[in-house]
């Protein structure tokens, strides 16, 4: 090719390029990390330093939360709300029949898989739903924001989010609050453009709930031992943060911090460990329930009682703590919140008042109640506080059997 | 004997360390203990050195391990009765696993890097579009006994390891070893190749389900139970001093280096390097021991057979 | 006397390389009208710009690691640490542009220093101790989990908007990504085909030893692999970094970069022994890994069965090239 | 090459070796295989670093680290096993390593080219530059080899073992374009077991014995007798064991035996009678041997006492097949000499595991050692082990394919001793070899094949000319 030609022709892919360039970049303000940093606590002997999560703010509202009375149905409590600030949705008033879109961020789980069934039961109750798109993100980020790209091109009517990681998903809600009414739950994203964000109390109060019960049970000088999950996700960091404080504050020995990565095998296998290098552990505190019968049988095999514990509202612990009569509670993050994002896009749809932080209770499970979450005919993974006793289909769509 | 030396000496270095590190772990109960956890790695490290030594990979045993403890919970959903006939079942899945993934390896040709990465797929897919998608049910006291009571376990560790070894002496082992050598010659003698590589697989499968049952029955059902052994298993096997690609390693070495990667956990879990360090220090004990195990051989390259080259008129 | 072989003037030049390449851009093709028609039988449209533009930004990230991939596993190694480097990648970049602008060139730089050294330590583990390319970034890869996992316990650090730009903008209906993905897919596809190096990949990957002796140096060609393959591990970090706006130690995982990426390599008919294929294979697998997705997504297919189908279609593609290239050796004189 | 010396693993394989060549000289390297040949050549090539003595070319003191060294000083060598890449083309593999370039890339056309005119100048015109190696057959293969040496434009040419795979007609090729080398001024080391050869083409030949020098001399000063005794200390008189006298029943018989490669295939194998199979390269005697052995079966005719369409329905029909290439085809090489031994009687799940020791003593295994790994045994003590394997399942049939092709010359009259001693015992023996002194020394009856067919039946001792007349069909002697 002579030298000229091929200089006009790369001239001519420079301007086609220039003027044919549009951007699907989100726009809006890439949100900043939005609350104060974190504030100074001492890092008290064994719980390490706090987290960089931990928002002494939001910790204060969210204990105070917890002793307020909802607003709204007692028996439905994915329809009550704590200290509602109602906003106004008339403009998105339009008749139906709607059509829903909701980009999930996985199914990976069994927490999430028993709110995904919640979720289409409570679309099925609803006619005026000509139909819910939903595309699941597989855990991984940028799978989410192409999703959220896609959806908006769908012709969604409200589109549901629950993020997979609260940063990185920000710049795609705040390019689809652009285009459709959006309702976030279960995680939250760092811009407030979203119409509602749904989400029970927290994972302060969790954590809370969880260490005062061993606060109160554990004599002084107890040693505790902490199991987490993973670093590095909000909901949990913020469960762990607030038992620091009540463990700091308390004159319990936490022995140890460790990481379980939820499988049961490895979270029995530390347990057993502690049992070894400490010869007892009078007390456990978990961040979530999945591994919490591991947990108890780890002290079964080396045949020690077990000792005041904490787990979630799951099948399996609580027959076991009912069947063994263990001293423990279960505080919980209720799967009912994933019939409130429908209940919530039917009413922005028809313009009534939705609350702009919609915070749905989050009831703790103990010696007292333990009965009316206890549920035998349901599978061992299955989260008692599904709300959804009354669906149709239930048991049987829960995996659970009749009778 | 000769080629298990250096991973036993590396191993009783790592269970003086311990030993020290917790002077529990001398009584029979803290050692006993120890070989319980260790038991499923051991296991599928002896399954994935067959499939090592005739120089091939077993990617799917994970995958493998978390079907058969999720099917086994959904299948006994909690009643007794239902402990044997679905242990029975168990076997025969994993048998039949393994069989498929030597027959694709075998008459499809597929380089079995390739059959058993899709086969891992196909499995972790299949067990949660069964389960819709979190596992249900629940697993029998009869048979959370094996992998719960120390005693079963390490009987069952003891009996496999006795079969293992019989079959690496007997004809089977040491034709699997021929072939993964130089698989052209081994044929020429008479070696029914495919037949012999398909039961390595199965033997694989097997101790998948064998690990299965101890997990399943130690920790109870949980969705990642599997996760991540076959890439241990493998570097067991590796740290054992078995050669990638074939025709070299005993499997006692392969089940020693599975107790000595496992006593690494235990060690690092006991000096507090748990949480992400643990991974870093993993990474560069695996590099550092087959590093060494290298060195010594000099002729670590092995040069590939020139089968083609030599196809006589 | 006739030696064996017919004296044909010039023996039929059989496009052995060729042969695979054709095979994975028929399967795409026929991915693509069974898609197009099962989504249609569903009522949606397929070949929609926002699904063009999907499939390509979707499959860009692979498309870059599989083509490191691809020069790893033609000089007969490969590598798993990728995936864990495109997440120390990612918060790299985002760490060291901390929302300036001012610091992408810095990040750009901080990236392309840490994945060269990465590709050498990896070469060098792999030729100087001879450890098996398996183990050897195995290692490599769990060691930069551990630093990754220690030192950041979430997203951290933030991308500027106008760096952004490299994971949105769009040309009509090819995404910059994608461009970014051609481009360093044609510069992959010259050095295999244009230069001394491309040649010696090539016989490193046929047969080391026959390499050495006709004087390669035969470590330094996998060595040189090694860097390009995390080099492209790093480009995939920072596109990443791009599109999430942000680092995060677990997008490398998240995405199974690792073996997703050897899956492609292979489904393009690169020999997993090394010495024969090529880059626009990859693409053609990579493509057809993008365009399974985004059919099953249209369909709103249950992600377990994705992976059931997926698994059954790399097998299924390498079971097709061992049959044809078997007939190829089986046929000869 | 002045006082070279050199050892492996502590065993002395190379000691004072002396090795002076002319420009424009073919000389001759003999010696019995482990006499060091092949080390001195690869010292000489780079491959190997001497321990002592020193290299000197046109005078000058060179030392080699790397093969490129070498390559760069003008010497180029031809190995004894092919070192090409299958899926690359032709012209890819001559110019490994060495890629012209222009303007920093490779020119495609410019090595296509010299590649086509090294190929014309070999008068070899059944395959192009372009062709991908894994197609051409094991003779052409070796014709890339030799193209390859000589676009290194070297002044010093060594071929090991070069005839070996090769037809008749090519080796006479290959000796015109040896005597065009020597126009050229070129020095070519020949590495050679086939005494005939040496005799026609060397001007001075130089005879190595476990590593040491022997004595250099002008071939016309030598005799083939002398030069036999000089390698081995044995004449060639005794060359090989006497025939037989009587034939015994029928063992094996072929009727109209045919497949793709083979056709009207009759032939009877009788037991303590050996039965020499001739024919050019590429006239399907392997296939023929793979064929009876059942590795690649007949698809036509009728076989008693039964045609065997696997493997191990030819084993178990009491048949051994000893490959033509011993190290892709006979041997697991990192296995130990047991292990090698026992693996036909493992395989079939019958035959001896006891007697290994007497087995290999039997085979004449030198030290008969069993725990070494069989990589590291001579290329003469390897085709034991492979022949040990089959006597543990003591054979009624044994078939031969150039069993001592790259073995020395004690070794080789050791496996001859051997057959005939099998044949003796009753054991039906078919050997193949492309040295016809030794075929023709070996055989009670001759079998010659050509292109797949049958062309002819010769008593024992025939002469050579006779043979090839059968082999080589139309041409005249």
């Amino acid at each position: 090719m002579p030298r000229p030609r091929t200089l006009l022709v790369a001239v001519a892919a420079l301007t086609v390029l220039a003027a044919g360039c549009t951007t699907d970049r989100p726009t809006g303000a890439a949100g900043q990390r939005s609350g104060a940093g974190a504030s100074p606590q001492p890092p008290a002997a064994g719980t390490g330093d706090q987290s960089k999560f931990f928002v002494q703010a939001d910790y204060d509202a969210q204990l105070a939360m917890r002793s307020q009375t909802p607003e709204g149905p007692a028996d439905r409590p994915w329809e009550q709300a704590i200290a509602p600030e109602p906003v106004d949705t008339a403009e998105h008033r339009k008749d139906g029949p709607y059509r829903l879109c909701f980009s999930n961020a996985a199914v990976n789980n069994p927490w999430r898989q028993v709110g995904w069934k919640t979720m289409q039961a409570e679309v099925a109750l609803h006619e005026e739903i000509s139909g819910l798109t939903a595309l699941d993100a597989e855990g991984k980020d940028d799978k989410q924001i192409s999703d959220i790209a896609e959806l908006q091109a769908k012709g969604c009517d409200v589109l549901i989010i629950s993020p997979n990681t609260t940063a990185t998903l920000t710049p795609a809600v705040t390019a689809a609050c652009a285009e459709v009414p959006v309702i976030v739950f279960d995680r939250g994203v760092e811009t407030d453009c979203p119409v509602t964000f749904i989400k029970p109390i927290g994972g302060y109060a969790f954590g809370a709930d969880a260490a005062e019960f061993l606060v109160a049970k554990v004599p002084a000088g107890g040693k505790i031992l902490a199991l987490r999950i993973s670093p590095g996700v909000d909901v949990l960091e913020t469960r762990w943060s607030a038992a620091k404080v009540a463990f700091d504050a308390s004159e319990l020995e936490v022995v140890g911090v460790e990481f379980t990565d939820g499988d049961a095998a490895k979270a029995k296998s530390v347990v057993s460990d502690y049992i070894q290098r400490h010869g007892r552990i009078d007390g456990v505190w978990m961040d979530s329930g999945a591994t919490s019968v591991a947990v108890a049988e780890a002290f079964e095999d080396a045949g020690l009682p077990v000792p005041p514990m904490t787990g979630e509202d799951q099948q399996d612990f609580l027959r076991k703590w009912k069947d063994d009569g263990l001293t423990a509670m279960a505080p919980t993050y209720p799967t009912y919140q994933w019939r409130t994002p429908i209940i919530a896009a039917l009413k922005i749809l028809k313009g009534e008042e939705v609350p702009k932080v919609w915070n749905l209770p989050q009831p703790k499970i103990t010696a007292e109640n333990l009965d009316t979450y206890l549920q035998p005919s349901m599978p061992p993974l299955h989260y008692a506080l599904c709300g959804c006793e009354d669906m149709p289909g239930f048991p049987e769509g829960w995996g659970g059997t009749k009778g | 004997m000769r080629r298990t030396l250096p991973i036993l000496a590396v191993l009783a270095v790592l269970l003086a360390a311990i030993a020290i590190a917790n002077p529990f772990f001398l009584e029979p109960a803290g050692f006993l203990g120890f070989v319980r956890r260790a038991a499923p790695l051991v296991i599928l490290a002896a399954g994935q050195y067959f499939v090592i030594v005739s120089g091939e990979f077993d990617l799917s045993v994970g995958s493998l391990v978390t079907v058969e403890v999720v099917v086994a919970a959904r299948l006994i959903d909690g009643n007794e009765g239902a402990t044997w006939p679905v242990l029975l079942l168990l076997v025969v899945l994993g048998l039949l696993v393994g069989l498929a993934n030597g027959l694709v390896t075998t008459l499809l040709r597929v380089p079995s890097f390739i059959a058993t990465l899709g086969m891992m797929l196909v499995l972790s897919g299949a067990v949660f579009l069964w389960t819709g998608g979190a596992p249900r049910g629940a697993l029998s006291e009869g048979f959370r006994m094996f992998g719960r009571q120390t005693g079963w376990a390490v009987l069952i560790l003891a009996v496999t390891a006795l079969v293992v070894v019989l079959l690496t002496r007997a004809d089977f082992g040491r034709t699997l070893v021929a072939t993964g050598d130089n698989e052209r010659a081994a044929a020429l003698s008479g070696v029914r190749v495919n037949r012999v590589r398909i039961l390595a697989f199965v033997l694989s499968g097997a101790s998948a389900v064998v690990a299965g049952i101890l997990l399943g029955g130690f920790a109870g059902v949980s969705a990642q139970v599997g996760q991540g052994l076959e890439f241990q298993a493998i570097t067991a096997v590796v740290l054992g001093g078995v050669v990638l690609g074939g025709g070299r390693g005993s499997v006692v070495a392969a089940m020693a280096g599975a107790l000595t990667l496992e006593a690494l956990f235990t060690l690092l879990n006991l000096y507090g390097i748990s949480g992400a360090l643990e991974f870093t220090v993993q990474g560069v004990i695996i590099i550092a021991a087959v590093a060494a195990g290298a060195v010594r051989l000099p002729f670590a390259h092995p040069r590939r057979s020139k089968g083609d080259a030599h196809a006589a008129s | 006397m006739t030696p064996d072989a017919l004296p044909a003037r010039r023996s039929r030049r059989f496009a052995a390389v060729a042969g695979p390449t054709r095979v994975v851009f028929l399967a795409l093709a026929g991915v693509i009208l069974i898609g197009w028609a099962l989504v249609a039988a569903d009522g949606g449209q397929f070949l929609t710009l926002e699904n063009v533009v999907g499939v390509q930004q979707r499959s860009a990230a692979l498309g870059i690691v599989a083509v490191g991939q691809t020069l790893a596993i033609l000089a007969g190694s490969l590598d798993l640490s990728v995936a864990y480097l495109i997440s120390l990648t990612s918060l790299v970049a985002a760490e060291t542009m901390a929302g300036q602008d001012s610091g992408i060139v810095a990040a750009i730089a901080a990236v392309a220093g840490v994945s060269v050294l990465v590709g050498l330590v990896n070469g060098l583990v792999i030729t100087k101790l001879r450890v098996h390319a398996f183990i050897a970034t195995l290692g490599v890869g769990l060691i930069i989990k551990g630093i990754v996992d220690h030192l950041y316990d979430g997203p951290a650090g933030r991308v500027p908007e106008t760096f952004q730009h490299l994971g949105y903008d769009r040309i009509g209906p090819v995404p910059v990504s994608a461009l970014l993905w051609a481009a360093v897919a044609l510069t992959a596809w010259f050095l295999l085909s244009r230069t001394r190096y491309g040649y010696r990949v090539y016989a490193v990957g046929g047969d080391v030893e026959v390499a050495r002796l006709s004087g390669v140096r035969t470590d330094r060609v996998v060595i040189v692999t090694h860097v390009l393959c995390s080099l492209c591990a790093g480009i995939a970090g920072l596109l990443l970094a791009a599109r999430l706006g942000a680092g995060a130690p677990t997008v490398g995982t998240d995405g199974g970069y690792d073996l997703e990426s050897i899956a492609a390599v292979v489904l393009g008919g690169t020999a997993l022994a090394g010495g024969r294929g090529g880059v626009a294979g990859t693409v053609g697998g990579v493509l057809l890994l993008a365009v399974l997705d985004s059919v099953f997504n249209q369909l709103e297919v249950n992600s377990f069965f994705k992976d059931v189908v997926r698994g059954v279609v790399i097998v299924v593609a390498v079971a097709v090239y061992a049959r044809r290239t078997g007939l190829l050796r089986g046929r000869r004189a | 090459m002045i006082g070279i010396g050199k050892s492996f693993l502590g065993v002395r394989v190379l000691g004072e070796v002396d090795l002076v060549a002319a420009a424009g000289e073919v000389h001759a390297v003999v010696g019995e295989n482990g006499a060091g040949k092949s080390t001195l050549m690869k010292i000489l090539a780079g491959v190997h670093p001497p321990d002592e003595g020193t290299i000197e070319i046109d005078g000058r003191g060179v030392s080699f680290g790397h093969p490129l060294d070498a390559q760069r000083a003008g010497v180029a060598i031809i190995h004894q096993e092919f070192n090409l890449l299958p899926e690359r083309s032709v012209a890819e593999n001559v110019f490994l390593g060495r890629e012209p370039v222009r303007r920093g890339l490779v020119d495609r056309p410019a090595m296509d080219a010299a590649t086509a005119r090294l190929l014309g100048e070999l008068g070899e015109d059944s395959f192009g530059p372009r062709d991908p190696v894994r197609h051409l057959s094991v003779a052409q293969q070796q014709v890339v080899e030799i193209v390859k040496a000589l676009s290194l434009d070297a002044r010093i040419v060594v071929m090991d073992e070069p005839t070996a795979a090769l037809a008749e007609h090519e080796v006479d090729l290959l000796h015109r374009l040896v005597r065009r080398l020597q126009g050229r001024g070129i020095a070519v080391l020949y590495i050679s077991h086939r005494l005939r050869e040496v005799f026609d083409l060397a001007d001075r030949v130089t005879v190595l014995k476990d590593g040491r020098l022997v004595t250099s001399a002008a071939t016309g000063e030598l005799t083939p007798d002398g030069l036999v005794r000089l390698m081995v200390g044995r004449d060639l008189g005794s060359y090989f064991p006497p025939r037989a006298t009587s034939a015994g029943e029928t063992r094996l018989r072929v009727t109209g035996g045919g497949n793709d490669r083979l056709r009207d295939i009759d032939l009877e194998l009788r037991a303590g009678e050996i039965l020499g199979l001739a024919g050019l390269q590429g006239s399907g005697r392997s296939a023929l041997a793979k064929a009876l052995f059942g590795a690649e079966p007949f698809t036509r005719g009728r076989m008693t006492p039964v045609r065997p369409r696997t493997v191990r329905e030819g084993i178990a029909a009491g048949i051994g097949l000893v490959t033509e290439d011993r190290k892709a085809e006979g041997l697991a090489l990192r296995q130990s000499v047991r292990d090698n031994a026992l693996l036909v009687a493992r395989a079939s799940g019958r035959g001896r595991r006891d007697g290994v020791r007497e087995l290999l003593e039997r085979v004449r295994l030198v030290p008969p050692r069993q725990d070494r790994e069989v990589r590291y045994l001579s290329g003469g003590n390897q085709q034991k082990v492979v022949l040990a394997k089959w006597l543990t399942v003591a054979p009624r049939v044994l078939l031969f394919d150039e069993p001592t092709r790259g073995v020395d010359v004690g070794a080789k009259a050791a496996i001859h001793d051997l057959m005939r001693e099998l044949a003796g015992e009753g054991a039906a023996v078919m050997m193949i070899s492309s040295e016809l002194p030794e075929l023709i020394g070996m055989s009670d009856r001759i079998v010659v094949l050509r292109e797949g067919r049958i062309s002819g039946t010769l008593p024992a001792g025939p002469s050579e000319e006779a043979v090839m007349r059968l082999a080589a069909g139309e041409v005249a002697a």
